[in-house]
């Protein structure tokens, strides 16, 4: 990572949501999905009435339907957020040792986390910016036992950095465990620990994601 | 014959020494032993080590402990609260910070007479490899890292062996109990408090609701009374009632 | 959507081919898979290894399997069938035998991601020095030997490093279940159910009651139905009744 | 162990159930017990009748009630024998990962066993003569994981051959885990790792006793 890449020339990709949106086309029918704080937690929004995609929270919760109207608020009933929330019929509860057997035991689809940074290799970084204050939660548990772990996020960092780089320079959350990145500019798979570019948001041309990427990667653009 | 409801928390509570370990049940808020937590401060209890998954938001739970100077350490995952990164900051709390899974895992292992495991959550990072620090010195700077831990490759992968949590003591929220300790919890509420009071040589649970000895069904029954000592009712809130779940179930769109 | 209800049991059990590990609940003929287990013969699968407390009696559940001769080893704790010995000591079927609670702490441990624990069950005896026999040769003699397991002084005490079980098939029977899978055991035919379906990469439930989607509340589910791949009805005895608990519950003299 | 020792004139101690109306005297009120088969299962039967004793079964069962009645028998609810039980108002069901989570864990009170042999030091052999079928059931988890290991068993085999030996020739259970034997002719209780008679039965001399064990002892006789 580094400060004095020359700026790029403006270009406008996907909004927040439109990465929500095209992430949510990805997830199949029977999905059990863990969802990160962020653009994650934007996808239920954008789920095609077609498919059933069931959400789980960490503290417990398979099956959340949304998030609760003030009036039908239960503190008993939270998300991994603390914020109240609904259940959708067939949900069942665990307590946290079973929550996190389901995680690390692979019996999840997928999880969908944010990220400060992603290596060439998968490696991930979303935990702690060094200097400020430290939490992890179950990150590392989502990313040790999914099997796939997807990362929802904007292509480079307020400054204009690349948050896809060649070696993580934050601290990691797990080594060569991300299988997919979306960003407003683009989406990447990585394959046998190499990053490829699969494709390019509407309007974004390739040469626009490699002035913006901080990795090697290869390119399987589609069409 | 065996009764283990107490009318008095202070006289239980009191079987806590200052120094003692305690894994404390709940998630944020839900769940949380208010009222057993709220006892070690009448009782002025400090130098604790508590096994907590969150710390609490202002001055409440394991955050009380927190801002009237009673802990030493902090076992943690998610331990979000600006006072205590200060302390923390400050040299004058420490932090082992776990991952959460890990630590339901760990609270787990030590009351099921596990001494340790493998697990591959926090392989190779600041968490596993002896960097974080557990510790800060007063002057400034690191006074003391989480030591290393144990790795070993198994089938092609890098796992960390992590150490059964057996605590002192054990702080459980339930629901609903019988006087002879069986649990039941309600919705998330449930989270870290079975394996609180798995983890604990003697286990305190405060309750919301006293039942009778028949009616909870024995397949119903969530953590049974053999990891419970002592029962107190719980304080706060009014005690949930029985069916909100039906309330708060509904079609997802 | 979601509907993991099958009405063909054949169908199902066509998945596992023969070769594969399975994982399967009950204890002797309580909660014991018989109708999945059943199909394994109609199906002609051979070459089986089963982990399972009991090989059952006469020539049902897994004692059919043996009976038939489908079995390539055997990993349980009271294998208590004469047939079974006979075979065993014939050099027809391998026997890794463990300790009960050892068992389902493995089964549970593969499905929770947990590669190895230790434990202080079976420390400093023949089922952890390598002295059991895990295979006789058909000639007389032992051909093969359980390997000496791994252990460590921890605190003073030894420990045995067990590993955790990932079998290919997991093999389950429950008394209610819904259609995404959500199960729920009745006394103690619960018993290692709940293991054999975590430990399995792909798990079957044969269930008694198939009961609409929001019965089952959710504080009630033992097993999540994310663990669960595919319902089949059970046969044999009719479905028990809700509420014999009731009938069996009576004061202790 | 041998079969030359020359035997000893005849003795009368206890019988099969004295030996568990003695043991019961040393329940105390609230303990949960795990009883074996053989004398152990004879116990309840000797609890007074203001001793509430928790009868666990190591496949999931917390507050047995009894035997049941052929006509309440129910194939769902079975004890670790596998025969038909009750349960006391108060019971709990746990799966077989949390009811051995509760042995190895030390939650249990106690275990009261049978034993082919005990040591000098309370190593346990029980589980298996060689030539014979194996099978182990949960007798090591429960003897690593209990707190009081009660043996309960004749003095000697039925060859009168000494139970209590200086070491075991049996295969092994478990190693020094034995706290307590209790037979027709005395009771034993291992202190630091060494055995001590602390009673003889009714009509039994300590040199009845010394006659019929294997073992190097201590005696801790009161009055």
């Amino acid at each position: 990572m580094t400060d004095t890449i020359p700026a790029p020339a403006p270009v406008t990709g996907r909004t927040r949501e439109g990465i929500a949106e095209r992430l949510a086309q990805d997830l199949q029918d029977g999905y059990v999905v863990n969802l990160g704080v962020g653009i994650p937690l934007l996808v239920p929004r954008f789920l095609p009435a077609d498919k059933e995609v069931v959400l789980h929270a960490e503290n417990g919760v398979l099956g959340i339907g949304g998030d609760a109207d003030p009036h039908e608020a239960d503190p008993d009933l939270t998300d991994a957020g603390k914020q109240p929330i609904t259940l959708i019929p067939g949900a069942a509860i665990t307590d946290s040792a079973l929550s996190f057997a389901i995680i690390r035991g692979g019996h999840l689809d997928a999880t969908i986390l944010g990220a400060l940074q992603v290596s060439a290799s998968g490696d991930l970084a979303n935990w702690y910016v060094p200097g400020k204050n430290p939490a992890v939660g179950g990150a590392m548990d989502l990313v040790a036992g999914t099997p796939q772990v997807w990362v929802a996020m904007e292509h480079v960092d307020r400054k204009g950095r690349p948050k896809i780089v060649a070696e993580c320079t934050m601290p990691l959350t797990g080594k060569g465990v991300v299988t997919r990145v979306y960003t407003d500019l683009a989406v990447f798979h990585v394959v046998d620990g190499q990053l490829r570019l699969v494709e390019c948001a509407p309007g974004v041309t390739p040469e626009d994601v490699r002035a913006r990427t901080g990795a090697p990667y290869t390119e399987h653009l589609a069409g | 014959m065996i009764d283990k409801f107490r009318s008095d928390v202070l006289s239980v509570v009191d079987a806590v020494p200052s120094g003692a370990s305690i894994a404390v049940g709940g998630f944020g808020s839900s769940g949380r032993p208010d009222a057993l937590i709220d006892a070690l401060c009448e009782l002025d209890r400090r130098d604790l080590h508590v096994y907590v998954n969150n710390v609490g938001h202002d001055f409440t739970g394991v955050g009380r402990l927190l801002h009237e100077g009673r802990l030493r350490r902090v076992t943690a995952s998610f331990p979000i609260l600006q006072e205590f990164y200060d302390e923390y900051f400050a040299g004058r709390v420490e932090l082992e910070l776990i991952p959460q899974g890990t630590l339901a895992e760990r609270m787990r292992a030590g009351g099921a007479g596990i001494p340790a495991f493998f697990t591959p959550s926090g392989a190779g990072t600041m968490l596993s490899d002896g960097s974080f620090t557990l510790r800060y010195s007063p002057e400034g700077g690191v006074a003391e890292h989480v030591p290393a831990k144990e790795t070993r490759m198994i089938n092609g992968r890098e796992y960390v062996l992590e150490e059964g949590i057996v605590a002192d003591f054990g702080f459980v929220k339930a629901h609903k109990a019988d006087r002879k300790g069986n649990l039941r919890f309600r919705l998330s509420a449930r989270n870290f408090n079975p394996m609180a009071g798995m983890s604990g040589r003697t286990t305190f649970a405060e309750i919301e609701q006293l039942v009778d000895v028949d009616e909870l069904h024995p397949d119903d029954v969530h953590l049974p009374g053999v990891f419970v000592d002592d029962l107190v009712m719980s304080t706060g809130k009014a005690p949930a009632t029985d069916e909100p779940a039906a309330a708060a179930t509904r079609k997802a769109s």
